[in-house]
């Protein structure tokens, strides 16, 4: 049992990576990776709203959508979405400082496509209560390591005579492209495969 | 007319949601029928390629009183399929199976022959693994033939250079590791159903023509959904 | 009275480093002439032509994307270091055209992209491999085993884009016998070399002789091939002691595979390292215990270069956080932008 | 926004000037996701393109009516339906094709692309011009994903649509259709669309008959 | 290696520059004969410049007082011979531009007597007095900052010295003067330190020597006759170990917190020829009118320790040692390592010239810049503990204000950064020009 939470959590982390092997986040990935402190905080906004997420769908799927499955994706939307700024405003009574440090994130992310992936992604592949949480984790952690590893490089990459038509988004689309690269390492790790 | 501006806002997203949930629905039931026979017939072309003989196919539940067909209600958890030749007759099963390859989950189907304990054929339904390297798993006919007369028999293994036992496959050379997870994934799917399938003869029957319902995959939960089951993409 | 010559007026200091770059890369280059010699001597002239072909089109990319004026940028010698690192780093009846590709990735994409030496954020002859590997993963993972100074193989001769014939023979790398078989060979002969596997990494005598050249001429810092490989030998010696019959020992983790050839001349990389001596020593310690968990609990038999990537990959964080505490101060209170 | 509006001109920005993923940087992920092969790029292109045309229609024809407070909620149950019903359609009728797309024709819905069109344009012209404006927009979303579809699936699997191309010796470049492959050649793409537009900045020059960069 | 020499008391980090002593290490200080005019520019010190007190054409005696100091921090200025002020007018200093300077033609047939007078009764003077009187005398630091050292002696209400640690390190390549006057004149110095030990009350004074003038430490201690309240300290051999901050976390392993002195921990650190310039005004009345200038370098046809009156013009200084070689390009004032070069040799020594040197092309050809390549060198070099690439790179970028992030306000400039790096990048110019637009920024 262990081994298969360790399994989901490292595939959602590392091997699997939302950001740098499906593809899933990019536009925040690109857009908010200049400053490391913003990578960060963005990185623990996506999370917070992943465990947030993961929870919605297991409960919608457990309990409201067994009978239409058909309009999973207009609930799961929906559902995420106000859940977010339910939380989000709970959030700012009980935990001000938290809010501040993540607050502007989230409009930005609630209803992104990794968000919605990872709803997806869970229900798809079966996963129950426990198990959906660990990947909302891995998912989440792994979003904040790309986010915080592209975020340092492309801060070195101002002190760098980068050829004038490569800064900004080429550069960014060749960091990550290498990133992704290097994550090709963890191939397998820890799924039994090895 | 103007309405209170809450009821305005109540009243334009429920008008909103209705149509939406109108056009959802009919759309649901226009397509239907379509999605529901591709994925019978996907079904059952994997089925009946794993069961080489196989004309017709049902689905074997596992409950309380053994393996039974889902045709008649039978309830329960896990499942596989049984394949039947033209004349009715028990050819063997085809047990789905999934496991953690190179880079994500593989599913795959096998036909198992319960009569002279080997393995008739294998499919991968669903893989991530590399293009050009894991994909060999299902692309390259050497190794797919390797699962048509396999025996269960101490159990599958996997083997580097060439296997001569009736119970070795030879591991795909720069694909070692997806090989090895085809063989352990069949591995710990035999153990799971080999003791729980009756042998040929006594294999639920298949029922009459008249009595036959469209196997959905999946079963009761089964039907088309938005996103699909259908993998994850690439 | 003295007549006045002309007076050059510079500032301070007046003192000539004794180390230049181009003198250190030279260095390099030196360090790698024994693991030259030896895949020459091992694998023959089918290995040179991998090696100069990488280089060949390493330096023809840096010549013709740095920036003007052209071949200056030559003089530094770090292109021809790239291309023979990475040409040290495949397999010996690799196709050439593969091989000057990598060149030309490993500087393109590696090394141009970013501005040229120096403001690489990852190793480029790793950049070149790395993408060589997940484009021809078959090719790469070819190993055939050592066949005397005259060898040429048929897999070098594979035209341009397409598939190479396969060579008759092929063997399989100590670690790819680990990691399926279990069978963990003996130790002399990974020290000594003559066993399959790339070209620069499988005489671990050869590395070392490099490693003390580039020691004795300080040419890296040794903080970083030392982290990395008391990590690797650290962690593997734990892991066989508790379970001897699933992990191999550290001496055979230590000698097998690419660990020493990336710690000694990859790891060491300092442009794509961290600048203070903290940071080395976590960048070394980090890359090891990757290639251990690569290695032992990965899908790949082999993880130095990914390790290394990844770690270069983290290098900009280790240097803000390992920023040397400036005198004076209680702690490093810095930097500054937040 | 000085220039007039016309269907014409609404139609030929999103090809090029305003190209929503080679400048505009739009819908990343299923350009990303999905374009290992032309002909998925395509019918990627092709749903999204059918979702923005259907929703920019509907929401620049009801947009008098939808309050502001709940137009963002209305665009997403709006989209979001459309999504289902491509969904569903694929599902139906090209069922290998909605199995290589995968999660990601339902992840349509929260393509930056569309509610972008929605708020930026059909939510203020009428209908006309809001679906010419998608429709182009939709055509270089759809341009640009089979341009990186085709050079992926060219250089990784030697093919172009399923057509081999360079007989049964080429050794393909795997990596071209890895994820790393994806990020790259969208790097290069980019790269040698701000080549274009700096020479053509440089020269003066037009390109596409549209109006004048900026 | 580093982690050693902590342990052998010295500081961390530093760099070995080759030291190049051999050619005047052993050479007695020999009295340089005096130029026809000299030359003695208002500022020649920390602090405000000096106020002339003579008129062109007044006649002035050797070591009478022509300029009065400009304010506390400032110091007075003595005439260096008897004669003749002949301009107060802007002249080549050596930091580049024209500056106000006094010139004094000698009078030829003068017989040049040193100032003399009895010596000054110096423990019975108040604080304030004992500075006024050191002010008087136109001291200053002679360890290369041109400190007044009155400065120094007044100390604040209420701050206590417990230690009086004398410099005589001598870190910079190729000069000897400090080393050479150590063995000459030891009891000079140590008559200096007493006198500053008395007047601060000090229990301990310490003099730290590095381990390349074993023949100084011999000197001091012999003439030391085994009194012990002075301890001399064989230092490692290691630049900067002279920069006071370093001197005392070698010797004491404390460290001058940022932006304090050495005065906060108690200390006062003073160079040697400092303490040899204290005793000889205070007891024999003869205020700092000349110094002791090392001349060497490959571009010298006669390296030699010279005792130079000041504002001798460097041209005078270099002819009596045979002038130039036919090479010679570069001429600095002061060590390789901090000197300042200089474009004219018409300008003066000056009361910080402790070096003349001259280089030929070999040594003054720019080594070619690469780009850096982040190998630590600088790291590991910077006394200071900083991070001199990432200063040089954020000053490459212009990104002045986050270089205080990286605690640029602590570099003291001593160069060991831009002598270790291998990419040859001027960082500590490029530090200089990022500290001084800084400075603009703010004021
Ligand atoms: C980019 C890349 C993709 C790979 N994909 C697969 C894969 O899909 N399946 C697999 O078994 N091994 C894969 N490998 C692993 C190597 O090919 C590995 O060396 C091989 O499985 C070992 O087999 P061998 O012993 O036959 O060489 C991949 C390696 C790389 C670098
Ligand atoms: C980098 C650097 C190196 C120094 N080296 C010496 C030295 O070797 N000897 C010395 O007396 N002063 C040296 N100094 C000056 C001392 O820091 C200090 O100012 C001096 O010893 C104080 O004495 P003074 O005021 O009598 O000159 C150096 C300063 C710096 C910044
Ligand atoms: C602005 C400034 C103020 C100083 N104030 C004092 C002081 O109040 N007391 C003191 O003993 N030294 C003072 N110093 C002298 C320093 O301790 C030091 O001796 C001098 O800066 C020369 O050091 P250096 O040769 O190492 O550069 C001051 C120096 C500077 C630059
Ligand atoms: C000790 C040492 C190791 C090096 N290792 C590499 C290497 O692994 N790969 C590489 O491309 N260049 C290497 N170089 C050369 C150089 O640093 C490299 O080309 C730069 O990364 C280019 O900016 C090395 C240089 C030195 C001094
Ligand atoms: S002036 Fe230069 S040489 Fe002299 S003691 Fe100071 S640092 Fe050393
Ligand atoms: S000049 Fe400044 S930065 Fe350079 S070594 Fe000296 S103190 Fe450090
Ligand atoms: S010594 Fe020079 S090349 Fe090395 S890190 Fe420092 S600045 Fe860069
Ligand atoms: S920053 Fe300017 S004023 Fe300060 S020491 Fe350097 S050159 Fe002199
Ligand atoms: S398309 Fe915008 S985050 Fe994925």
């Amino acid at each position: 049992m262990s081994g298969e939470l360790l399994a989901i959590f490292v595939g959602a982390l590392l091997i699997n990576n939302f950001t740098l092997a499906y593809f899933l986040g990019l536009c925040p990935f690109f857009g908010v990776s200049a400053r490391l402190t913003t990578a960060f905080r963005l990185g623990l906004a996506n999370v917070f709203v992943m465990l947030i997420t993961s929870l919605a769908a297991w409960g919608l799927e457990t309990f409201v959508l067994v009978h239409a499955p058909y309009l999973r994706l207009i609930t799961y939307i929906v559902v995420i979405a106000s859940t977010v700024q339910f939380v989000e405003m709970l959030l700012k009574k009980a935990a001000p400082a938290l809010f501040r440090a993540l607050g502007i994130f989230l409009p930005l992310i609630t209803t992104n496509c990794a968000i919605l992936a990872l709803a997806l992604f869970q229900t798809s592949r079966g996963y129950g209560l426990l198990q959906g949480l660990v990947f909302a984790l891995g998912a989440g952690g792994g979003l904040t390591l790309a986010l915080v590893l592209m975020a340092g490089l492309r801060e070195e990459t101002e002190l760098s005579e980068v050829p004038s038509l490569l800064r900004g988004t080429a550069m960014s689309f060749f960091i990550a492209g290498v990133l992704s690269l290097a994550f090709m390492g963890f191939a397998g790790l820890f799924s039994g495969s090895g | 007319m103007r309405l209170p501006e809450t009821a305005r806002l109540v009243l334009t997203l429920g008008i909103a949601g209705t149509l939406s949930g109108v056009t959802i629905v009919s759309t649901y039931r226009l397509t239907l029928p379509r999605i529901q026979a591709n994925q019978a017939a996907a079904l059952e072309r994997a089925v009946l390629e794993v069961l080489p003989g196989g004309t017709s196919m049902q689905r074997l539940v596992w409950g309380e009183h053994g393996l039974a067909p889902a045709a008649t209600g039978a309830e329960g958890g896990d499942s596989v399929y049984g394949g039947y030749d033209a004349a009715g007759g028990f050819v063997g099963y085809a047990i789905p199976a999934a496991g953690a390859g190179f880079q994500d989950t593989i599913r795959l189907i096998y036909g198992y022959d319960p009569g002279r304990r080997r393995i008739v054929g294998m499919e991968v339904l669903e893989s991530r693994e590399t293009p050009g390297l894991g994909d060999r798993i299902f692309k390259d006919p050497e190794f797919v033939a390797e699962f048509r007369d396999l025996a269960v028999e101490p159990r599958v293994a996997l083997v580097k250079g060439h296997g001569e036992g009736p119970n070795e496959v030879d591991a795909i050379t720069g694909a070692t590791i997806s090989s090895q997870a085809v063989v352990r994934i069949l591995g710990q799917a035999n153990e799971a159903w080999l003791p729980r399938l009756p042998p040929a003869a006594e294999a639920p029957p298949l029922p009459p023509p008249q009595e036959r319902r469209p196997v959905h995959p999946g079963g009761e939960r089964g039907g088309p959904v938005p996103g699909g089951r259908a993998g994850e993409g690439r | 009275m003295s007549e006045t010559p002309r007076l050059v007026v510079q500032p301070a200091p007046f003192l000539r480093p004794q180390v230049t770059t181009p003198r250190i890369m030279g260095d390099v280059l030196l360090a790698l002439l024994p693991c030259l010699g030896v895949a020459g001597w091992l694998f023959g002239i089918g290995a040179l032509l991998v090696v100069a072909a990488a280089t060949v089109a390493a330096v023809a990319t840096e010549w013709a994307l740095a920036p003007a004026p052209r071949g200056r940028s030559l003089a530094d010698g770090s292109a021809a270091v790239t291309g023979i690192l990475l040409g040290l780093t495949l397999p010996p009846s690799f196709p050439l055209w593969m091989a000057a590709l990598g060149g030309f990735v490993a500087i393109a994409l590696g090394k141009a992209a970013w501005g040229g030496l120096g403001h690489n954020l990852f190793n480029p002859a790793l950049v070149g491999r790395a993408f060589l590997q997940a484009a021809f993963p078959i090719a790469i993972t070819t190993w055939v085993p050592p066949s005397g100074p005259l060898a040429l193989y048929r897999g070098n001769l594979a035209l341009p884009l397409m598939q190479s014939a396969p060579d008759a023979v092929t063997a399989a790398s100590p670690l790819n016998l680990m990691k399926f078989q279990g069978d963990t060979g003996d130790l002399g002969s990974l020290f000594l070399g003559g066993i399959p596997g790339s070209l620069g990494e499988t005489s671990a005598l050869a590395i070392l002789a490099g490693g003390l050249w580039l020691l004795a001429r300080r040419a890296f810092d040794w903080r970083l091939p030392a982290g990395m490989l008391l990590a690797v030998a650290a962690l593997s010696a734990l892991l066989h002691g508790v379970a001897p019959e699933r992990y191999p020992s550290a001496a055979f983790m230590l000698l097998s595979g690419g660990l020493l050839f990336g710690a000694v001349f990859m790891a060491s990389d300092p442009v794509t390292s961290p600048t203070s001596p903290l940071g080395a020593w976590i960048f070394g310690a980090g890359a090891g215990v990757l290639v251990v968990l690569i290695r032992l609990w990965g899908g790949l038999p082999e993880g130095v270069m990914y390790a290394i990537l990844l770690m270069n990959a983290a290098t900009p964080l280790l240097d803000r956080v390992t920023q040397p505490r400036a005198f004076g101060h209680r702690r490093w209170q810095g930097s500054a932008r937040a | 926004m000085p220039d007039p509006i016309t269907p014409s001109a609404e139609l030929l920005k999103g090809l090029w000037r305003e190209n929503p993923v080679f400048v505009q940087v739009l819908g990343m992920c299923p350009a990303l996701a999905v374009t290992n092969s032309a002909v998925n790029g395509l019918a990627m292109g092709l749903a999204t393109t059918f979702v923005v045309v259907m929703s920019s229609l509907l929401v620049s024809s009801v947009r008098r009516w939808v309050p502001k407070q709940v137009r963002i909620s209305t665009y997403i149950l709006i989209i979001a339906t459309f999504v289902t019903v491509a969904d569903f359609a694929l599902q139906a009728w090209t069922p290998a094709l909605h199995r290589e797309l995968g999660a990601f024709v339902a992840l349509i819905v929260v393509n930056c692309l569309i509610l972008g069109r929605q708020e930026a344009f059909a939510s203020r012209h009428s209908v006309v011009p809001a679906v010419a404006d998608a429709a182009g927009m939709g055509a270089g979303f759809t341009l640009a994903l089979v341009m990186l579809g085709s050079v992926r699936e060219v250089l990784g699997m030697g093919s172009w649509f399923g057509l081999s191309l360079f007989g049964p010796r080429f050794e393909p470049w795997v990596v071209m259709i890895l994820p790393p492959g994806g990020f790259l050649m969208m790097g290069v793409l980019l790269l040698l669309f701000a080549c274009v537009a700096d020479a053509r900045r440089r020269a003066g020059g037009r390109l596409y008959g549209g109006r004048e960069a900026a | 290696m580093s982690l050693l020499a902590g342990a052998a008391g010295s500081f961390r980090h530093g760099v070995h520059p080759a030291e190049h002593k051999e050619s005047t290490a052993h050479l007695p200080v020999e009295r340089m004969p005096f130029a026809g005019r000299f030359v003695l520019p208002l500022a020649q010190h920390l602090g405000a410049p000096a106020r002339p007190v003579v008129q062109p054409g007044d006649r002035v005696a050797r070591g009478q007082r022509i300029a009065e100091p400009g304010g506390f921090v400032s110091t007075a200025i003595h005439s260096p011979v008897t004669g003749q002020v002949v301009a107060i007018a802007p002249r080549p200093h050596p930091q580049g531009r024209l500056a106000e300077a006094i010139e004094i033609a000698v009078d030829p047939f003068d017989l040049q007597r040193p100032p003399r007078r009895p010596p000054l009764a110096w423990r019975e003077l108040t604080d304030d007095a004992f500075a006024a009187a050191v002010q008087e005398g136109g001291l200053v630091g002679m360890g290369g900052a041109a400190f007044p050292t009155h400065v120094k002696y007044r100390l604040p209400e209420g701050r206590r010295v417990h230690t009086l640690v004398i410099n005589g390190c001598e870190c910079e390549p190729y000069l000897t003067c400090d080393h050479r006057l150590m063995v000459e004149r030891p009891e000079a110095v140590l008559r200096g330190a007493a006198i500053a030990a008395a007047r601060l009350g000090v229990e301990t004074t310490v003099i730290g020597v590095e381990a390349n003038k074993p023949d100084a430490v011999t000197a001091l201690r012999a003439a030391l006759d085994g009194r012990g309240d002075v301890r001399v300290a064989p230092l490692a051999v290691k630049y900067p170990q002279g920069a006071e901050k370093m001197l005392v976390r070698a010797l004491f392993h404390q460290e001058v917190p940022s932006g304090k002195l050495p005065l906060d921990l108690g200390y006062v650190v003073n160079n040697v020829a400092t303490m040899a310039a204290l005793a000889d005004w205070l007891e024999r009345g003869q205020p700092l009118i000349e110094r002791v200038v090392t001349v060497a370098g490959p571009g010298v046809r006669r390296p030699a320790n010279l005792l130079v009156p000041l504002g001798t013009p460097v041209r005078a200084v270099l002819d009596h040692c045979g002038g130039l070689t036919a090479d010679a390009c570069e001429v600095v004032l002061g060590g390789p390592m901090m000197g300042t070069p200089i474009a004219s040799l018409d300008v003066p020594v000056l009361k910080g010239t402790s070096g003349i040197l001259a280089f030929t092309a070999a040594e003054a050809q720019q080594p070619s810049e690469y780009t850096c390549i982040r190998c630590g060198r600088c790291v590991e070099a910077c006394p200071q503990l900083l991070n001199p690439s990432r200063l040089g790179r954020l000053a490459r970028a212009g990104r002045y204000e986050e270089m205080e992030g990286y605690f640029v306000a602590d570099c003291v400039e001593c160069g060991s950064c831009s002598f270790a790096c291998p990419s040859g990048i001027p960082i500590v110019q490029l530090i200089r020009v990022a500290k001084a637009a800084l400075r603009e920024r703010k004021a």
